[in-house]
């Protein structure tokens, strides 16, 4: 939506363009822009050339390697990332842990863990969810004893995302079983080498592993590995859910998609009623980017880390417009998609598989997940419906 | 990046949302709609003209505020929260901007101060029965006669039709060009069938039978004037239908608050908040397309333009109609009678929805050529 | 849906078919089936002719005139009716007062009422809903004091549809103030020329008065209309209110509308998208029709008068495909619905109005109310999660 | 009218639901699925053999029971509701049937037997990449050669095809009939490229090059016999969707009454339950669909069986998507693991839409002519 940016904006999103372009690598762009998962790799690669660029995180602290952009350059960079088929930086590190630790924790962390988080040194896992907890985040009944200048960790995470990669994860714990659900619970880094800590992936049923069970039994925790306060690490954890407003409306994402089926749609894209419903996925998705610009136009007057409606409703959108596209993909492709391949490679003297044969339906079982996790759409209904009632 | 109104903008909506208020409940509006002869009050007409409203995006010189599509849509949100029943989008939105893209300085002089002074009504005729919205496959005509044209036909669904003082209408010329003529209000051979539209405005069917007439320009230049006043129109239904459905909104959240079921306000049952909160992601997304309207008006470039505008009316009209229909639905049977406003509101929104372009051709149109995002 | 049927049960339908084409006054079907409105006297005609073949209420007791059908052929009674645009009797009179009567009243009462009703000597109105109950219906608040031989009723009635030419009117009024909600509930017939009784048309947002409030100030009524038991009214009316299973589904209406639409769609039906709207509501129809005579196959084996889901499913399924099929044909016409008119005359030289100009659009408006009325779509859809969650 | 299962088919529906029952648990399934190299269970398909499943519809003179697409609907929706993983529709639906409506009483007698013995098993190429779901428009060809034929081409998406000793294949002939060859699985130039499906039953892609092949029945008489074999096979897939959609629907049941969140079964929360109301309104019209298709089987007249039983597979379709979505939505992140059953019924009902004809394709085959609901 061109029309709604400056001359200057536009000039900076044509500038993080070319630089994507240039620097990062073009055969894992082009691979990713076929539908590819970003392996390990990818990410750690893309991480470190951000890194040696100053960029790896640059809605830090400027004295932690951030930028001094506004949010919507932020939203830019990201935006064109996506759109370059350029892996996004961990969430868990550069979203999540990243701006907690600089927010919250001690000098000495900071020192020990921003730098190697923004490189992707350290890959962070995120202990949230718990198996009985679901929406229902605060119940959670991991718990950490202090013995010493140790925790003692027991209980169980998961649904932690990339797990099997991680060398850390930051975990919400109960210190104080006596106070009522959100009291009581502390913020702590664990090393994932820790002797006790088990990671068990779970299968999915678009066939691959992405997330994991956490076991952790009797896991010693060093004490300086609090971040910040004891029992307050509900509060840190609302910080670091409600730090970026825009970034679940997915509209990067969403729109890479979009002229992905439009560029492998071929004469599928003739038939009315598949073309009718790309065209109003264009449309709705042309108005959740508009939303997204006035978020981020009135950034700076909304209180921040505060859950509020309309990150809910960019949310509630943006995985619904996520699901269509993929759906619309399966429409495309037809039979062509029914195949389940681990490799684009066929046997010799058969014909190639046309683009989208190996990923369209993975993706469209896969991204199920998005009206499901990070608050699931009954729970953003439910944070758009307090506010509006007030009730 | 401003998306937001800026100080100019923001007390012209608050004047014309004061004006309103005060003088545009839903009481009075009923009165208006089932009790006076116009279906709409001369009075208010005369207070928009003072305000400068009617002149809104007139030229100073010809006694207007030279403001842009900003100002006027800030207006037409605040007429679509009040659903105000005056021939505001058939004089001015229409009317007076054909005359302003098409009309020759003369005629613009003519014409554009009594509209800017609130004496002058003017509608303009172009839906057929047989066409749908198509402005070009139109069986009406205009042949030379003297120094003018007389034009011929029959025109449905006349906004401002019945009270018009002047009428633009287009009409294919002996050349095939769909050209805009202007007809006197009083001409020889213009007959009127007046009515109230489904949702209250005034309007009518007009018969044209060899009635004298002026060309608005040149007819062979008329057609692009038309299609550009045309994106300007749908942007402001746009607007117009974004306060519409802000008030159907709140309305329904104010109800479910206060609407006692069971012991409890029904607000308390989780299936009526979730479809108030799904209501209020359809106007958001209303609301930018809106706004992407508004801003698109300024691009140079007409496909691009045309499309994003076909665009937001889509998505209008699609969010339109989940809020209406859900706003009645949680209401129950209250919200579809008369006395209670909200009934209204879905009628507004549903013949936007049929003005211009409906949201199957929209949707046709929108995805006839490059579609709306691109890789740029 | 013919397979579905035998031999016998088509030809029955064949037979009613004849039966409406033949004695059933053209004029007023080929006005109807234009869209027109039935008028008082239309519904009247028509029940009278009715009766005068026997017809009138075949679902009654057969000594009160019904018939000893099957519930298949009572439901393609009732739906060749309305293919052949012949108005429903009204159902105060035959599915609702009628019944009511018949199964609880007095012997004086059935010699009384059930003739007259049948035959629409008298044109009943119901006296149900209340301006504070709504779905909460048992709420009522109308009462009826004893004083003597009569009833001295005082409250408000609301919604209550056609009342404007009610010549009686059946209510539940509250005989007991102490009891709980639906105890102390009873059942009265009023004479609607009663003093202390008067109608207010509520004027509907279609432009039409098909509802009405009604006014009880004082009104005596002898305590021989009391139907059944004192403080019984309830279970009356919950006989009343599940009385059809089938009916809610409009499937006749729906499919008649269906044809209209085929009939006078034009070139319109040549719009890619407007066909694939109309094929799904007809693949819909079709299904409903099935769930229909599935449910009328089973008919016997369920128990009696009470709410069940499948019910619920039909009329939730019903009122939206009636809704689909309405805004459907605003659609098709275009601009050519937008103006509103009591007539379909024009002014010489003007071109005749396209078929459904007049209607299209207000009965899009009207039939907002077909998931509000007869329990709201959303008391449907808890009687059904009540059903399969058992909980 | 008698819609429901007679003394007959009821017991058929015991008998197969008690062996799937014992045998088919999500456990045991999973096992097959990952575990095993075949993908499926020959030790099952015995037993379905033994039980006169995998003969039900062939002639008795082939060792058949003979009986009609009635029961046949019955063993699919329970193999529906168990969603085995065995060849049967590659094999029974597709494969017998072809040969019982197209081959000649030699081939019947050679192919039968063996299908009803549980000892062959059968696939039936058609799909190619660029034809999506159309018979016709197909690039395989096949000449005469000798006393048969070959055959040559690429087909996509067989089911079946990675195990089948015999092959139904559909090619182009020199005369542009749309014929039907069968195909050794071992023949010369046939090479497979096999995978699990998305739904985790086994198929391939196959390559015939210059292939022999012997003619199922005339060429010239074989698309006739390919549709109506179609048509049967839509309605088969529409009742093993519904068993689909019931255990998703009574899975996602089960699972708000027994999952705790906030202190409560999440079965208290109304949007939840509202939700699984309308999950039921779908099954409920997917279930008559079904029935309606089985019923049109009967009908003579082509054309209106063919559209039934379109008309059934897109509402079929439609409830499974809405089904499939809102179970996994209900159940939560647990409903989207393979050790969980919810999500494999999705898929199967997923890949069930995107076989024969998807939603689209079917509105416009059923829109094309008079449509469904017709005066008559």
């Amino acid at each position: 939506m061109n029309t709604a940016l400056s001359k200057e904006d536009r000039a900076f999103a044509e500038e993080m363009r070319a630089f994507f372009a240039s620097e990062m690598p073009a055969e894992m762009r082009e691979r990713l822009g076929r539908g590819g998962h970003p392996s390990r790799d990818d990410i750690v690669t893309t991480m470190r050339i951000l890194d040696d660029h100053g960029l790896a995180a640059p809605h830090w602290p400027v004295e932690w390697g951030g930028k001094d952009w506004t949010p919507l350059q932020r939203h830019l960079f990201a935006e064109e990332m996506v759109m370059a088929n350029v892996p996004s930086p961990l969430a868990f590190n550069t979203a999540m842990v990243g701006p907690v630790i600089a927010t919250f924790g001690s000098q000495e962390q900071k020192e020990r863990f921003l730098p190697a988080t923004a490189r992707c040194d350290i890959w962070w896992s995120q202990g949230f969810s718990e198996p009985n907890a679901g929406s229902d985040l605060a119940s959670l009944k991991t718990t950490a004893v202090r013995d010493g200048d140790e925790y003692v960790v027991n209980g169980q995470k998961t649904w932690t995302t990339l797990g099997q990669f991680g060398d850390w994860i930051f975990c919400l714990v109960r210190t104080d079983s006596a106070a009522k659900k959100q009291r009581g619970i502390s913020f702590l880094l664990i090393d994932m080498t820790s002797p006790g800590l088990t990671v068990r992936p779970i299968h999915l049923i678009d066939g691959g592993y992405e997330v994991n069970e956490v076991f952790l039994d009797n896991v010693r925790v060093p004490a300086d590995q609090l971040v910040g306060e004891e029992n307050q690490g509900w509060s840190y954890a609302k910080f670091l859910l409600g730090n970026e407003r825009t970034a679940n409306a997915s509209i990067g994402l969403i729109k890479s998609r979009i002229l992905r089926i439009k560029r492998l749609g071929g004469t599928a894209l003739d038939d009315p009623l598949l073309r009718a419903r790309l065209t109003r996925l264009e449309v709705e998705a042309t108005a959740l980017e508009m939303s997204v610009l006035r978020v981020l136009a009135r950034e700076a007057s909304l209180p921040p880390g505060v859950p509020d409606p309309t990150s809910s409703m960019l949310k509630l959108k943006g995985s619904e417009l996520q699901q269509d596209a993929s759906e619309l993909l399966t429409d495309i492709l037809g039979p062509a998609g029914l195949a389940y391949r681990e490799t684009d490679e066929v046997p010799a003297g058969f014909d190639a598989l046309p683009e989208g044969a190996l990923d369209a339906m993975p993706t469209y079982f896969n991204w199920r997940k998005a009206s499901i996790y990070a608050g699931s759409n009954e729970v953003q209904r439910e944070i758009i419906a307090k506010t509006i009632l007030k009730f | 990046m401003d998306l937001d109104l800026n100080d100019e903008q923001q007390m012209l909506a608050d004047t014309v949302g004061s004006l309103l208020e005060k003088r545009y409940d839903a009481n009075a509006r009923l009165q208006l709609l089932e009790s006076s002869e116009l279906g709409w009050s001369r009075e208010l007409w005369q207070q928009y003209a003072d305000l400068g409203l009617l002149g809104l995006t007139v030229d100073e010189q010809y006694g207007g505020a030279g403001m842009g599509a900003g100002e006027l849509a800030v207006v037409m949100e605040s007429f679509g929260r009040a659903l105000i029943l005056e021939p505001f989008v058939a004089t001015v939105v229409l009317g007076a901007a054909l005359v302003d893209a098409a009309g020759s300085p003369e005629q613009k002089q003519a014409i554009l101060p009594g509209v800017t002074a609130g004496s002058t009504v003017l509608a303009f005729a172009y839906a057929e029965a047989a066409s749908r919205w198509s402005l070009t496959d139109i069986a009406a005509t205009a042949v030379p006669a003297g120094s003018g044209w007389t034009v011929s036909g029959e025109k449905i669904a006349v906004l401002g039709g019945d009270s018009a003082d002047r009428v633009v209408v287009s009409a294919k010329t002996p050349d095939s060009d769909v050209g805009l003529f202007l007809v006197e209000g009083d001409a020889t051979g213009l007959r009127r069938d007046a009515y109230a539209m489904q949702d209250g405005l005034r309007g009518a069917d007009l018969l044209f039978e060899d009635v004298p007439a002026v060309a608005l320009g040149e007819p062979a230049d008329a057609l692009a004037a038309l299609e550009s006043v045309l994106d300007t129109a749908m942007a402001m239904l746009c607007s117009e239908a974004v306060g519409a459905m802000e008030r159907m909104l709140w309305m329904t959240v104010d109800y479910l608050k206060t609407r006692e079921q069971f012991g409890a306000p029904i607000a308390v049952f989780q299936t009526l908040r979730h479809r108030a909160a799904n209501m209020y992601v359809s106007l958001e997304q209303a609301r930018s397309m809106a706004l992407a309207a508004r801003l698109a008006l300024l691009d140079d470039d007409v496909p691009a333009r045309r499309r994003a505008v076909r665009a937001a009316k889509l998505q209008i009209d699609l969010s339109a109609r989940h809020i209406g229909q859900e706003a009645i639905q949680l209401h129950g049977g209250i919200g579809m009678t008369m006395e209670y406003p909200v009934g209204h509101y879905l009628k507004r929104t549903t013949a936007i929805a049929k003005t211009f372009a409906d949201a199957d051709l929209l949707t046709q149109l929108v995805g006839a050529d490059e579609g709306l995002v691109t890789a740029d």
